[in-house]
């Protein structure tokens, strides 16, 4: 059953020391910056960061990553023109990396909520990011055995719930959310509004209520532009 | 094809979205390969994709378009065609890998005669790695198209026999194109020449090792 | 729990509802198991998943509701409840298999005592098998329950130290609730005998080499 | 480029003997009945069949199987009590039979529509179902290697299509059909309408237009229980 929290505090309350924290987004779409925040003011520390990337600029995910609470982050793209406090950290050896191409991650998470024990992917086959681990050549093709990546929270942004925990989407913000809403044993969703059960078309539903446990209704810049959207289709 | 002159990346782009069938589905890589989006025309009725979830992405947004929930790879503010669609990280990554896009244009450091492919890591160790979608990109598409120049600025030639930076993809290019030339790829390690920009096939061949065979004229 | 006599069906699925906690995930399967609904009250906030593609599952239809294109994991027309959500058959496995829900209500030819199942091919070798998604329930919910007669019409116990029959998953059932009692089972074998009716734990031993355990006044 | 055929018999046309045809519907519910007729109209034979079923009475999948069209059916339940067809030629040895647990299926259908080589699924590991397949123990659990099913053609029944061939479902009708349409060279669909492309929302479409090769729009009881439900709603 979800559950409703009246603030972001209250919703990452109970996020522990050590746990592996699943966070959407790509960039700033769908990153669910008010809950990362929440997390940084909680002070829950020694944790793994999943993410496509290693935070940007002064803000969220790398905040918790300047104030060393992140011991491990596995991403795709971590290198980027605003990532310093993550470069600074890699660069004094007190975060471990590790890189996963971006499709091996989304899938990798996808078989954590799936139940798929391991698979074989053909990304990064022959590559680095391959060293080490078994391959395989199915039917002419070479492959590499991956493992699914399992969290104990996945803190996600989403464009409108129900009252009972069904999740919308916004344009590419979408990105990593439904699939890490799948991947952790507590998904903490942050949404634009929360609407009365029965709102939401039951054919348009992305993640399924039976994966949302907590949530927060936060408006952001989404709801706006939402809106401006709706004014221009009604021109 | 040959030309007196080298190709500026405009011409190459141009040249690029020609052999682009009309009705294609097609991702664009981040870098050189944006500009083939300025030679697409509404005749191509070409449908791209963007990994981070998006099929029928549309033109960069103008600033008064510019949506912080609408973004390309690139992070780069676009807009949405008609008929457009979105979907989660996994469901994207699936129509790259399950060999659904037509087309993928990247770019490159290096290219193999046999098509492997490095674009992702200089190799310099004291570097921070970051992959991205370029490892599912290269081994995803039913054609993979590199752009790149075939020279470095020391003038080493980065069409190789074998790759010497971390590879992105093994045997996975199928056409480059440069400012002095399109090569077409296969698993022999043959590199057919389609076109030559300023350069002779002479000149080319006493670049490198590689078994080239000249098809310009065809 | 201790009764005189035998419980029938519905009293059964009563006794499967009240261990169901409200706002649970639930699937139940074909047969008997769907009495199980009739004991699910408003106060218990289940929400059925059917494997065919859908949370949210309502009642059976009335024949002025039939809609051939909203059926259960049975095929009968059913309705849908408010928040109700469809999806594809890989993503309802994927709430199966990923251990998203919280129940599965199952029947079964045999359960042994380290909880494998029996339930979907009677072994007879000129039968023709199916399976459909008896498989996936069994390993899939976090809580497996079964509901059978605890012996055969020849008066065979059908929880047995190892099935005979062809097995549906190995060590997945949760707890087994019979017309003669109700027994929570365990990888290690030891089964504890929560609840008897019309049978005393001295007959039920003397049925079976199994180890059982008398929790019955707990 | 999404083909819009005239009728089900030219969207079937070039379906040819020997191929592996992929069929959606759970029952009745998203059985592409008007393309099955068509292809049992067009006499190919030898073909594989990949349905959840084996065909129900007197119509569809079931008539292919009585005039012998189909020389293997892969499927997770063939006995029904109206399945005789299916049954009669079983027992005869004229038809083979692969069976395999419905969401080991899905499963299957996916990983070929999205290039993975093979996965461990915990389904049916112990079980007969499993013999001679390759296992192994991840983090303590037990898993069968199962490998990717794919398809030359798809049939698969949508609810609403737009001019460009994106897709979307009705109720439990959507079932196999957009793992399938991601799981075969051709993926020919019928759906209820083709409406003009922009119509439907770029949100909440299930089966991009990448997956659809032909379609064809033929009216059936969908329709008329869409405006059932639409007039409910409008009460």
């Amino acid at each position: 059953m979800t559950k409703i929290a009246d603030t972001a505090a209250d919703a990452v309350a109970n996020i522990s020391d050590g746990s592996t924290v699943l966070m959407g987004g790509f960039g700033d779409a769908g990153q669910p910056m008010e809950l990362i925040e929440a997390l940084l003011e909680s002070g829950a520390k020694d944790l793994t960061v999943v993410n496509n990337n290693a935070g940007q600029a002064d803000a969220g995910l790398a905040l918790l990553i300047k104030e060393r609470r992140v011991n491990k982050i596995i991403c795709s793209f971590p290198r980027q023109s605003d990532s310093w406090h993550f470069d600074e950290a890699y660069r004094a050896g007190e975060i471990e990396l590790e890189l996963v191409p971006q499709g091996n991650l989304a899938e990798r998470l996808r078989a954590a909520g799936a139940g798929i024990g391991a698979f074989f992917t053909p990304t990064g086959y022959g590559t680095r990011l391959a060293e080490g681990k078994e391959v395989r050549e199915i039917n002419g093709r070479n492959y590499v055995l991956e493992y699914p990546i399992h969290g104990d929270v996945a803190l996600i942004k989403a464009f409108q719930a129900d009252e009972k925990g069904n999740l919308v989407y916004r344009k590419t913000a979408r990105n990593f959310g439904p699939v890490m809403a799948t991947a952790a044993k507590q998904t903490i969703a942050q949404v634009e509004e929360i609407l009365p059960t029965g709102t939401l078309d039951p054919e348009n539903i992305v993640t399924t209520s039976i994966y949302t446990d907590v949530m927060v209704a936060i408006q952001t810049q989404s709801t706006e532009l939402a809106a401006r959207e709706r004014a221009q289709g009604a021109k | 094809m040959l030309r007196s002159e080298k190709v500026d990346r405009n011409t190459l782009a141009q040249l690029v979205a020609d052999d682009i069938e009309a009705g294609s589905f097609v991702n664009l890589g981040i870098g050189q390969p944006t500009l083939v989006s300025n030679y697409l025309t509404s005749e191509h009725d070409v449908t791209l994709h963007t990994e981070n979830g998006m099929l029928g992405m549309g033109r960069a947004a103008e600033e008064s378009e510019v949506d912080i929930d609408l973004i390309n790879a690139g992070k780069v503010p676009v807009t949405e065609t008609p008929g457009a669609a979105f979907f989660h990280q996994a469901d994207s990554f699936a129509i790259m890998r399950g060999g659904h896009l037509d087309v993928c244009v990247l770019g490159a450091f290096q290219v193999s005669a046999t098509g492997d492919l490095a674009n992702w890591h200089t190799g310099a160790e004291d570097a921070i790695p970051a992959v991205g979608g370029a490892m599912d990109l290269a081994i995803g598409a039913k054609r993979v198209y590199v752009m790149m120049n075939l020279f470095t600025r020391d003038g080493d030639i980065k069409l190789v026999p074998e790759a010497t930076y971390p590879l992105t993809g093994v045997g996975c290019v199928s056409r480059l194109y440069t400012d002095h030339g399109i090569f077409e790829l296969s698993d022999s390690g043959t590199v057919e020449v389609l076109a030559l920009f300023g350069l002779s096939f002479e000149e080319l061949s006493s670049k490198s090792d590689i078994h080239f065979v000249d098809a310009t004229s065809k």
